[in-house]
């Protein structure tokens, strides 16, 4: 038996010995208890099914085919409690939402017993509409859940396609740098070395600095070079100043040497580096 | 822009998304091109037109998604496909669903707004697994106390249910109002106790017009 | 065998390859079909042919390896596809940074010098980026133990820094403002701020409404 009786479906099919029929609201309800009757090993699954007191709920009004807007609470009640003690009566461990759930159940078939008042305590709501507001909230988002699980999603029902790739070039962007950056990093340094007090780099004209690594380039490698060579004409006399000022300066760094071989003879220029 | 070089920017987008393997946005399809070369928005968006009709009749499709474009398995090849891999697609619990399904609807959401509406604890495991597919994220923490985090759902939530956006979901059955429904109640209260409900049929004509059948068309699409 | 069933067979192999992620095998595309519909090899190498027919023009081509066939992005459009896996570029370091800057403002100058002026050691990492990335070069070697490079700026780096010479970089005096420049900005701004801020006031129920919305659609597109 206890392989038929992992659903509630299943454990009416098997049609055990009948529970005593109830009447419940003068309807002959004689499906109901073969609903119940569930095997009690198969308890613990059974309420495993259940997404919590709303969903066994819900199932229970379905069973009934009852609106979930005209519930019969008296009856979904006496089967809700009927689950509860089952359950409880094999001590299997019952969340405590169950318990909450029997309480307001209680709760609202006690009402219904009592004349209703002419209150008009707006506070105080109606436990049976609360009832009803979050079964149908529950409903619309388990129903939303079904809808999900339906929509065609990847892996199972569509698997993104891809290509083995052939040889790809291998490049490695560079950062950008603004020009902002190199100022900020080198006031950074000068300040850490105080440079800016000696006047020593500030008096450097740059054009010069750049033409003494234009000169070292130029005498790359151990060979002598004229001296008018390293000058471009076309350069205009102030072309002419700042080589000769950084030629001065590659001198004075001793990064140079300059050869006459005689007076007047032809000078030539050679990196110091090189000999 | 002529065919030819059409053709090229097409065959190029599709050689990107293969080997992307994920949805490219417009974007970064147009920014596979040097600036020389790059194709405007629309030559793109022509592109990518082509390249759908070029794909019928064959395994695969090209899908919008929220991050962009993906070419993907035709579903209707699914079955088939799926034998190339050994285990068996995912199968989620209910209690997911039905926690992604409020998160979806009702982000932002905290765990104690999704477990005052379904009526159980949510567990931690659920939530991880949510967050760890990428489906959801914490996108901040309620103002009240304990600050609980809010959750929504994230791009790759929609890319991998094929959607574009939320607004493609499925929408969502309607909720009768909490007044009206306490006036009918009233009413049906009167009539059980004025009856002591032999036949509880006696409110019976009016709930039925009202019956719960499916409120609003689920249709996928 | 008619030409429709065929085709058929054609789009779910191509479902299966461009799923995969890797070769698979005469054997294993046939074992996609269940028995009753499985194609014949001759068939299933009939397809494949037709196959490979059918991707001439688009992104990619099957081939044919040792462990069995596979779809391949085509290979002219490696150029193309490798951006998008191009790495992030990051940023230079500020020890980077500095010392490009001194080898502008002092060159030519040694690593030696450089690490005088800074106080610490410069990486020979550093050293190796700025030349690979040509902005500078060795101009020459200082004639003392050791024979150290001197290092010097390129026409590369004049290039990128919009620059005709170096004599058109900033002047170091400039360097030293620009601490104040910068306060300067940032009082200008907040004058800005404050003249704006009449009007904003206005606005500031419509514009605080806004600025609390976008939460929810974050994840719409």
């Amino acid at each position: 038996m206890t392989e038929d009786t992992r659903e509630p479906e299943a454990a009416q099919a098997t049609t055990p010995e009948q529970v005593p029929l109830a009447l419940v609201s003068g309807k002959p309800l004689v499906d109901i208890p073969k609903d119940l009757y569930i095997p009690p090993d198969a308890l613990a699954v059974f309420l495993e099914a259940f997404e919590g007191p709303l969903d066994l709920l819900l199932y229970l009004i379905r069973r009934q085919n009852m609106n979930i807007l005209d519930i019969d609470v008296s009856e979904i009640t006496r089967q809700y409690m009927d689950y509860i003690g089952a359950v409880e009566a094999m001590r299997f461990e019952l969340a405590a939402e169950y318990l909450v759930m029997a309480a307001t159940l209680a709760e609202i078939k006690s009402r219904m017993l009592l004349p209703r008042q002419e209150s008009d305590d707006e506070e105080d709501i109606d436990p049976r509409a609360e009832l009803i507001r979050r079964l149908q909230q529950y409903e619309r988002f388990k129903k939303a859940a079904e809808d999900i699980d339906e929509i065609p999603r990847m892996e199972r029902d569509t698997f993104a396609a891809s290509a083995a790739l052939p040889k790809l070039p291998s490049s490695q962007p560079h950062p950008d740098v603004d020009m902002k950056e190199l100022l900020l990093a080198l006031q950074g340094v000068l300040q850490r070395a105080d440079l800016f007090t000696s006047h020593h780099v500030e008096k450097e004209r740059l054009s010069t600095r750049e033409r003494m690594s234009h000169i070292l380039s130029v005498l790359q490698g151990d060979r002598f070079v004229t001296f008018e060579s390293l000058f471009t004409l076309e350069e205009g006399r102030l072309g002419v100043v700042v080589t000769f000022l950084a030629t001065l300066e590659l001198v004075k760094e001793q990064l140079i040497e300059i050869v006459q071989a005689e007076v007047l003879g032809p000078i030539h220029v050679r990196a110091r580096a090189a000999s | 822009m002529n065919e030819e070089h059409l053709a090229r920017i097409q065959a190029i987008a599709e050689a990107a998304l293969l080997a992307a393997g994920k949805p490219l946005s417009l974007e970064q399809l147009r920014e596979l091109f040097g600036e020389d070369e790059r194709p405007a928005r629309q030559v793109m968006e022509h592109v990518l037109m082509m390249l759908e009709q070029s794909c019928e009749g064959r395994g695969f499709e090209l899908r919008k998604v929220a991050s962009g474009y993906r070419l993907q398995v035709r579903e209707e090849f699914a079955p088939w496909v799926g034998r190339l891999f050994e285990e068996k697609p995912q199968r989620y619990s209910r209690a997911l669903l039905e926690t992604l399904a409020l998160i979806a609807y009702r982000q932002p959401i905290t765990r104690g707004e999704i477990e005052d509406i379904r009526g159980v604890t949510v567990s931690s495991n659920i939530i991880r697994t949510l967050l760890e597919r990428e489906w959801v994220r914490v996108v901040g923490h309620r103002d009240v106390p304990g600050r609980p985090a809010m959750y929504a759902t994230t791009r790759q939530f929609l890319d991998y249910f094929n959607l574009t956006g939320l607004d493609e979901l499925p929408p969502l059955s309607e909720v009768r109002d909490l007044e009206e429904i306490g006036r009918e109640i009233e009413q049906n209260m009167q009539g059980e106790i004025k009856f002591d409900s032999p036949d509880g049929s006696g409110a019976s004509p009016d709930s039925e017009a009202e019956s719960e059948a499916p409120e609003s068309d689920q249709t996928l699409h």
